[in-house]
């Protein structure tokens, strides 16, 4: 079955290590992914405060390109486009109106009955499978998964199975050998919305829980949005200023961290690309033992 | 020549409103077989009643079709109406068009056409009607409580006292319910155990109450007034005709770990055991899961210290047939617990505990003495938070309803922690303060007021363990949704009071309808809130819907009046919706061919084979016929004969096809 | 004398029987059912190939009835008739003897239910060849195409009621069909009557049809009704386990149920 | 815009749970399609299935089915009689080639008011999108014509 893959701006642009990395893992382990052709923006930025139907009309584009292009199942990686195309999805397919209605606006039918797979179930699906053969490294330190609020709420388009205390990632992480901490703002807000508009904010909300992961002794961060690793990993100067101390936890995505342990290279990872320095989690890595 | 009278109710403007009622009683007096037809502003009112009346006898109308509420509203009033003015009261139809057609649909051609359908369809229905007569059976005058908490304390007495004989069943060792367990009660603090105690005793000593402990119903089946009950009565292990309740057993057994129930798990008991000191009985039983003797085969020391010898081993489980009129559940309520709230750590941190866990803190009689102290180190708390709240009213946690009895609880609890630590520090989370009983906003006020508890509305999002503390975040809305962050010692969640976890079980061996969350239906929401759809069968406390311990009370005398009602008199009469096996001229005797198949379908064993035999005693033919008395009208027999030998009285196959057939072809 | 004729001979002689229903020859090679009242009568009796009617159906006669102690030669839809007759209280005041011939061409006779059960049981024949595929073909064939075949089939019917006559199971004194307070069927043979008539009379059969085929068979204008119940006693046989013409005891799908009942349209 | 067809739908219920889901609807005031009329019966294990198909035959164009979910029945077990009794029917139709779409079999308790709505909207639609029920009337006139042609070659 061939699997289609959603890139979004942000995975061409600011997080184009996450695709890389998701792509490097998904090689190692045999699996294809097929990006939709002519796929557009999911609206996630400003189309839901503007327009509701043309924060329909966007991801339903994508959703009806990718129904005639064949594809079952597509993978979203960004927690913004899961979150827009995931809730389109559920309106467009219970409302027949709603449907026809944004059908004409796109001028292509749609079924909206492909199968939507955030990252977490892609890797549990997919990789899991066949990661054991894959694995050679453990990543020998304590990660503390953060999972932010797009793939938590809403209620009706969670991913997550307990959305108050998801354990998707730290699962993950188990795999790849590291130990998840127990903490208390896996679903804090990073304060994504306000990336440009009000540093000052997003350091205060960061800032949080950037410490309470060094206070609980984690090692790094991981995360699976690319505005969570924005704002956790580029706002430090703020974070510093807010938190009065300089911060040196490097934040990570899901797929780095899994790529380590199946023994991808750090740059092929996309790792020089942030700016925390990852060195600490590079140097970890021990072999797992047989 | 039927000649059928057609009313057409405006129920105030609820029918006016969207359906043109003028139109469809012209409409409807057009139709084949109407003697006189008319629109009204309330059919159920006395003029309305009246008009009927007068209709049927100035236009001798041998019918009627009174179209306006659902029939589980008004039909018998409308039956009482046609029988006054001298016609069989089952010649009366009713046409629902307000909770089927003019309270869901908007004002239209298309809702009138509906209502007039509707009306068609009843018309032909009744056409094809036949006078029947209620059926007469005798009544059983005893009633089952199921539960021994306050509401079935309470209904039992009541009906005890009236003179009719009462069997309580109660699933533990000892009645007495959650109400047993509670420190103080609001709104006025007085010990909870003190006004219970003495009901129970009462229970035990009533000479018109048999009390089951340690049982549970097994089967029901029958109907009102002649219910069979199947009871079990779980092996206590321990006869109690023997045993004086002297104790030495409990204190010497060996296995005393056991996580204590009647104490939330905040003690420990014995593997024999009775659940607290005020026990009713006070005698014990063996928990065979935890007693070595059953697990392990080996220990014997109870049979061996009992000066009464008895305690027995090899006793097992016993079922018991009672035959009871009336059935009185009140079966209680749960919290919801552990899991549930992952965001609060409530399984994960020891001192997040809930409200029943408080009550126990807070008891005399509990694990702590009465101090308040954290279950994780025994310290007393400087600082406590309670969250009203917790999973109610919470769509995210699939409870929309409020669980109704934690404002006030929260409340006294933040109150009895004053009381006892005059410098401690509460705090309650709330979303809004709903004390609507009688003296309860006077209550809550005087902990905000006089006890200084801090009440702040908002939730709280998350608590977890940092530096020993319990850091509670949550909102203030009053304070412009500031972000608040307390570090507390001890928090106590109200959580949801939801339904036992064998409501549906129950519900289902009583065949009682329940809601999406298992808590029991009453057979109308304003009007019958004590009565089930399943007549006979009262509510009486928790198991309906989360209600605190004056309104639990009353509601069980409430449906202990209605078993008494129902005993006032020895035989009850019933609706005739019976099924009836046809008859025809010898030698033929009836169409039946007795090939016995409908017999099983009988979920009431009502259909019994019949031998026809000619003067000299010779067997000419099997069929089978209808016991009047068991059958409950389901009609199941009906559309599984063959050769449709079997009809339903009031749902006949002609009745049915007429309507389908009047419906389809206007 | 056949073997058959020799102990049907012995039967009438010892008193075990008072009338014998079997089987002797007509024109054209046919072989149609003969009612016997003494031993001197036995050599008309034949069983071969062509025996097929289902002589159960004689059962239900009053002057058959009469006769109180009744042989009847049974193939093995016949002896699944009875089986399923006596399930349905229907056999329960003719006293009966049951003759049948196995595979190895012995004559058995039984004096009991509990043996016919228990032979019926132990040959409990399969579908034939030809039904095999005819309901093959008819379920790869779209909804419209069969609803086309049917609308064809039952265009033909003439109401006769030859499946009903023949039928062992429709021993209603009284039949719904002509049932006329209400009217459930119409009385001509127009197609939407006879789609009910063929509609009612596979469910009443279906759980309780034991597949003797007979009603296809004599049909007078060919109709296979006989796959109607044949495809239904599948379906029931699939969902909820049970036979028909199976056990004495308890015979139909239809008045039972378990609460683990599954499927799938139920919303 | 063309007029959009509105079929006929007849609703066969069980008193105890569908028509009180339907009269709660009713109190709740939740507004649904005004095609489904309901006809009441004590009890599904009541409803017989010669009652579908007349209501097929005097011009239904849908039938909703519905009563009391499984273990719910106000008398025990009529439902799970009526459920066997559906499931054969529903393979006798099937096998018929009658287009078994037009009926819709569901639970909907005395609770279900919101769910009750949401059946005849989802029923009512469906049936719309299928159009009038014309196979029963197709099949009267096909005889005739098949009658009378023979006729003419006779």
């Amino acid at each position: 079955m061939r699997i289609g893959f959603y890139p979004g701006c942000s995975l061409e642009g600011s997080s184009k290590e996450y695709s890389d990395s998701l792509f490097a893992v998904a090689e190692k382990c045999g699996i294809m992914l097929e990006e939709i052709k002519d796929w557009s923006c999911c609206g996630a930025s400003a189309a839901h405060n503007l327009n509701h139907d043309l924060a329909l009309a966007l991801p339903a584009r994508t959703l009806a390109l990718a129904e005639k292009q064949g594809f079952e199942e597509v993978v979203i990686p960004c927690a913004a486009c899961y979150s827009r195309i995931a809730g389109t999805k559920q309106e467009i397919s219970n409302n027949v109106a709603t449907r026809k209605k944004i059908e004409r606006y796109i001028d292509l039918t749609l079924e909206a009955d492909i199968k939507i797979l955030t990252v977490f179930e892609f890797l549990q699906k997919y990789i899991f499978p066949v990661a054991d053969g894959h694995i050679v490294n453990k990543l020998n330190q304590k990660t503390a998964c953060y999972y932010g609020c797009l793939y938590s709420r809403p209620k009706e388009t969670a991913a997550l199975e307990q959305i108050e205390n998801p354990m998707e990632m730290d699962k993950v992480m188990v795999k790849a050998g590291a130990t998840p901490i127990d903490w208390a703002f896996k679903t804090e807000c990073c304060g994504a919305g306000f990336t440009m508009s009000r540093t000052d904010i997003v350091a205060k909300l960061s800032g949080k829980i950037i410490e309470d992961a060094a206070d609980r002794g984690a090692e790094s961060i991981i995360v699976a949005c690319p505005m969570c690793h924005v704002n956790l990993d580029m706002r430090r100067p703020e974070i510093k200023k807010q938190l009065n101390k300089e911060i040196n936890l490097p934040v990570l995505f899901i797929t780095q961290a899994l790529g380590l342990s199946m023994g991808i290279p750090a740059d092929q990872l996309g790792l020089n690309k942030h700016y925390v320095p990852t060195d600490k989690v590079v140097t970890c890595i021990v072999k797992k033992e047989a | 020549m039927a000649r059928i009278g057609v009313f057409i109710c405006h129920c105030g403007e609820n029918i006016s409103a969207t359906v043109d009622v003028a139109k469809v009683a012209e409409k409807a007096g057009k139709l084949s077989g109407v003697a006189y037809s008319v629109d009204y502003k309330y059919m159920c009112s006395d003029p309305g009643q009246t008009l009927i009346i007068d209709a049927i006898k100035e236009h001798k109308l041998t019918g009627i079709v009174v179209a306006s509420c659902s029939p589980r509203m008004h039909e018998g009033t409308f039956r009482k109406a046609a029988e006054k003015a001298g016609i069989n009261p089952y010649f009366c139809e009713m046409a629902n068009i307000r909770e089927q057609v003019s309270w869901v649909h908007p004002k239209s051609d298309a809702t009138t056409q509906k209502a007039l359908d509707i009306v068609r369809t009843m018309v032909e229905k009744v056409k094809k009607n036949t006078a029947l007569t209620p059926i007469k059976v005798p009544i059983t005058k005893t009633a089952l409580v199921i539960g021994g908490g306050i509401a079935g304390i309470q209904a039992a007495l009541d009906i005890a006292n009236a003179g009719h004989s009462v069997i309580m069943v109660e699933k533990k060792p000892s009645i007495g319910g959650h109400m047993s367990q509670l420190s103080e009660t609001f709104p006025t603090l007085d010990c909870s155990q003190c006004i219970l105690t003495p009901r129970m005793v009462e229970v035990a000593q009533h000479p018109n109450i048999t009390l089951y402990t340690y049982a549970e119903v097994e089967k029901v089946t029958g109907f009102v007034g002649n219910f069979e009950v199947t009871i079990r009565m779980k092996a206590k292990s321990v006869d109690h005709s023997k045993c004086t309740g002297c104790g030495t057993c409990w204190q010497k057994c060996p296995s005393k770990k056991i996580p204590d129930e009647f104490n939330e798990g905040m003690g420990f008991r014995t593997a024999i055991y009775s659940p607290f000191p005020q026990a009713v009985p006070n005698k014990p039983v063996i928990d065979r899961d935890h007693c070595n003797y059953f697990q392990k085969g080996k220990c014997g020391v109870c049979q061996k210290i009992c000066p009464a010898g008895a305690i027995d081993y090899e006793v097992q489980d016993e079922f018991l047939d009672v035959k009871v009129g009336a059935i009185i559940t009140a079966t209680g309520f749960d919290l919801k617990h552990a899991d549930f709230f992952p965001e609060y750590g409530y399984g994960q941190f020891k001192d997040v505990i809930d409200g029943m866990m408080f009550e126990r803190l807070a008891s005399a009689s509990g694990p702590t003495a009465g101090e308040i102290r954290r279950p994780s180190d025994g310290k007393i708390p400087e600082k406590i938070v309670f969250v009203a709240c917790a999973g109610s009213r919470d769509k995210a946690k699939g409870i929309e309803y409020c669980s109704k009895i934690c404002c006030m609880y929260t409340a006294k609890h933040a109150m009895l922690y004053k009381h006892k630590k005059h410098d401690g520090d509460a705090y309650v989370f709330y979303m809004d303060i709903r004390a609507a009983g009688k003296d309860y906003d006077e209550f809550v006020r005087r902990a905000i007021e006089e006890d200084d508890v801090h009440y702040i509305r908002g939730r709280v999002s998350r608590i977890y363990e940092k530096n020993g503390k319990l850091i509670v975040k949550g909102v203030d809305t009053l304070m412009n949704g500031d972000p608040v962050e307390i570090e507390a010692d001890m928090v106590v969640l109200a959580t949801a009071v939801i339904a036992n976890q064998d409501a549906e079980t129950v519900a289902q061996r009583m065949h009682i309808s329940y809601n999406k969350h298992h808590f029991f239906a009453e057979a109308h929401p304003k009007l019958r809130p004590v009565e089930t759809n399943t007549a006979g069968i009262m509510l009486a406390g928790a198991c309906q819907g989360a209600k605190d311990i004056p309104e639990t009370v009353s509601q069980a005398s409430a449906s202990a009046s209605k078993a008494i009602g129902l005993f006032s008199s020895n035989e009850m009469t019933r609706e005739p919706i019976v099924a009836v096996v046809n008859r025809q001229a010898p030698p033929n005797f009836t169409s039946c061919t007795g090939c016995m198949l409908c017999m099983e379908v009988c979920p009431y064993h009502a259909i019994e084979r019949e031998e026809m035999k000619d003067r000299t005693g010779n067997l000419i033919k099997v069929a089978v016929k209808v016991n009047a008395g068991l059958c409950q009208g389901c009609g199941t027999c009906v559309a599984m004969c063959r050769n449709k030998s079997i009809d339903l009285q009031g749902f006949s196959n002609d009745q049915m096809l007429s309507e389908v057939m009047a419906l389809l072809n206007s | 004398m056949t073997p058959l004729q020799n102990k049907v001979a012995e039967l009438f002689e010892n008193g075990t029987i008072s009338l014998m229903i079997g089987y002797k020859n007509a024109i054209n090679k046919l072989a149609v059912p003969c009612f016997i009242d003494h031993a001197t009568q036995v050599e008309q009796l034949i069983y071969t190939p062509e025996c097929k009617g289902n002589l159960s159906v004689y059962l239900h006669k009053a002057e058959i009835k009469q006769a109180k102690k009744i042989g009847i030669l049974a193939n093995i839809a016949t002896l699944r008739s009875l089986v399923q007759l006596t399930s349905e209280n229907q056999l329960s005041d003719i006293e009966k003897t049951v003759i049948t011939i196995n595979a190895q061409n012995e004559v058995l006779v039984f004096d009991n239910m509990e043996k016919v059960e228990e032979y019926v049981q132990a040959n409990f024949p399969e579908y034939t060849e030809e039904d095999k595929k005819l309901l093959e073909q008819l379920n790869s064939m779209t909804r419209a195409e069969r609803w086309q075949y049917w609308s064809e089939q039952f265009a033909a019917c003439v109401k006769c009621y030859a499946c009903r006559a023949v039928c062992p199971m429709c021993y209603c004194s009284s039949c719904t069909v002509e049932c006329n307070q209400p009217q459930w069927i119409k009385v001509s043979s127009e197609t939407t009557g006879n789609l009910e008539w063929h509609t009612m009379r596979a469910m009443h059969l279906a759980g309780r049809c034991i597949n003797c085929g007979e009603c296809g068979r004599i049909c007078p204008v060919g109709i296979p009704v006989h796959l109607l119940t044949a495809q239904m006693n599948l379906d029931i046989e699939k969902e909820f386990g049970s036979k028909t013409g199976f056990s004495c005891n308890s015979g139909y799908a239809l008045n039972t149920f378990k609460p683990e009942d599954k499927e799938q349209f139920i919303k | 815009m063309s007029e959009q067809f509105e079929p006929k739908i007849v609703a066969f219920v069980c008193n105890w749970c569908t028509y009180a889901g339907a009269d709660l609807a009713g109190t709740s005031r939740t507004k649904y399609a005004t095609n489904v009329s309901i006809i009441r019966f004590p009890c599904t294990g009541r409803i017989d299935f010669m009652l579908l198909m007349k209501a097929f035959e005097n011009g239904a164009d849908g039938i909703i089915v519905s009563g009391c979910h499984p273990n719910d029945c106000h008398y025990t077990s009529g439902n799970f009689h009526a459920r066997r009794r559906w499931i054969v029917f529903r393979s006798l139709l099937d096998f018929m080639g009658f287009d078994t779409d037009r009926i819709t079999f569901s639970w909907v308790s005395a609770a279900e008011g919101a769910k009750w709505a949401g059946l005849v909207d989802e029923t009512t639609q469906r049936i719309r999108e299928k159009g009038a029920f014309t196979d029963f009337k197709k099949l009267d006139c096909s005889t005739f014509e098949k009658i009378s042609h023979d006729a003419i070659t006779e």
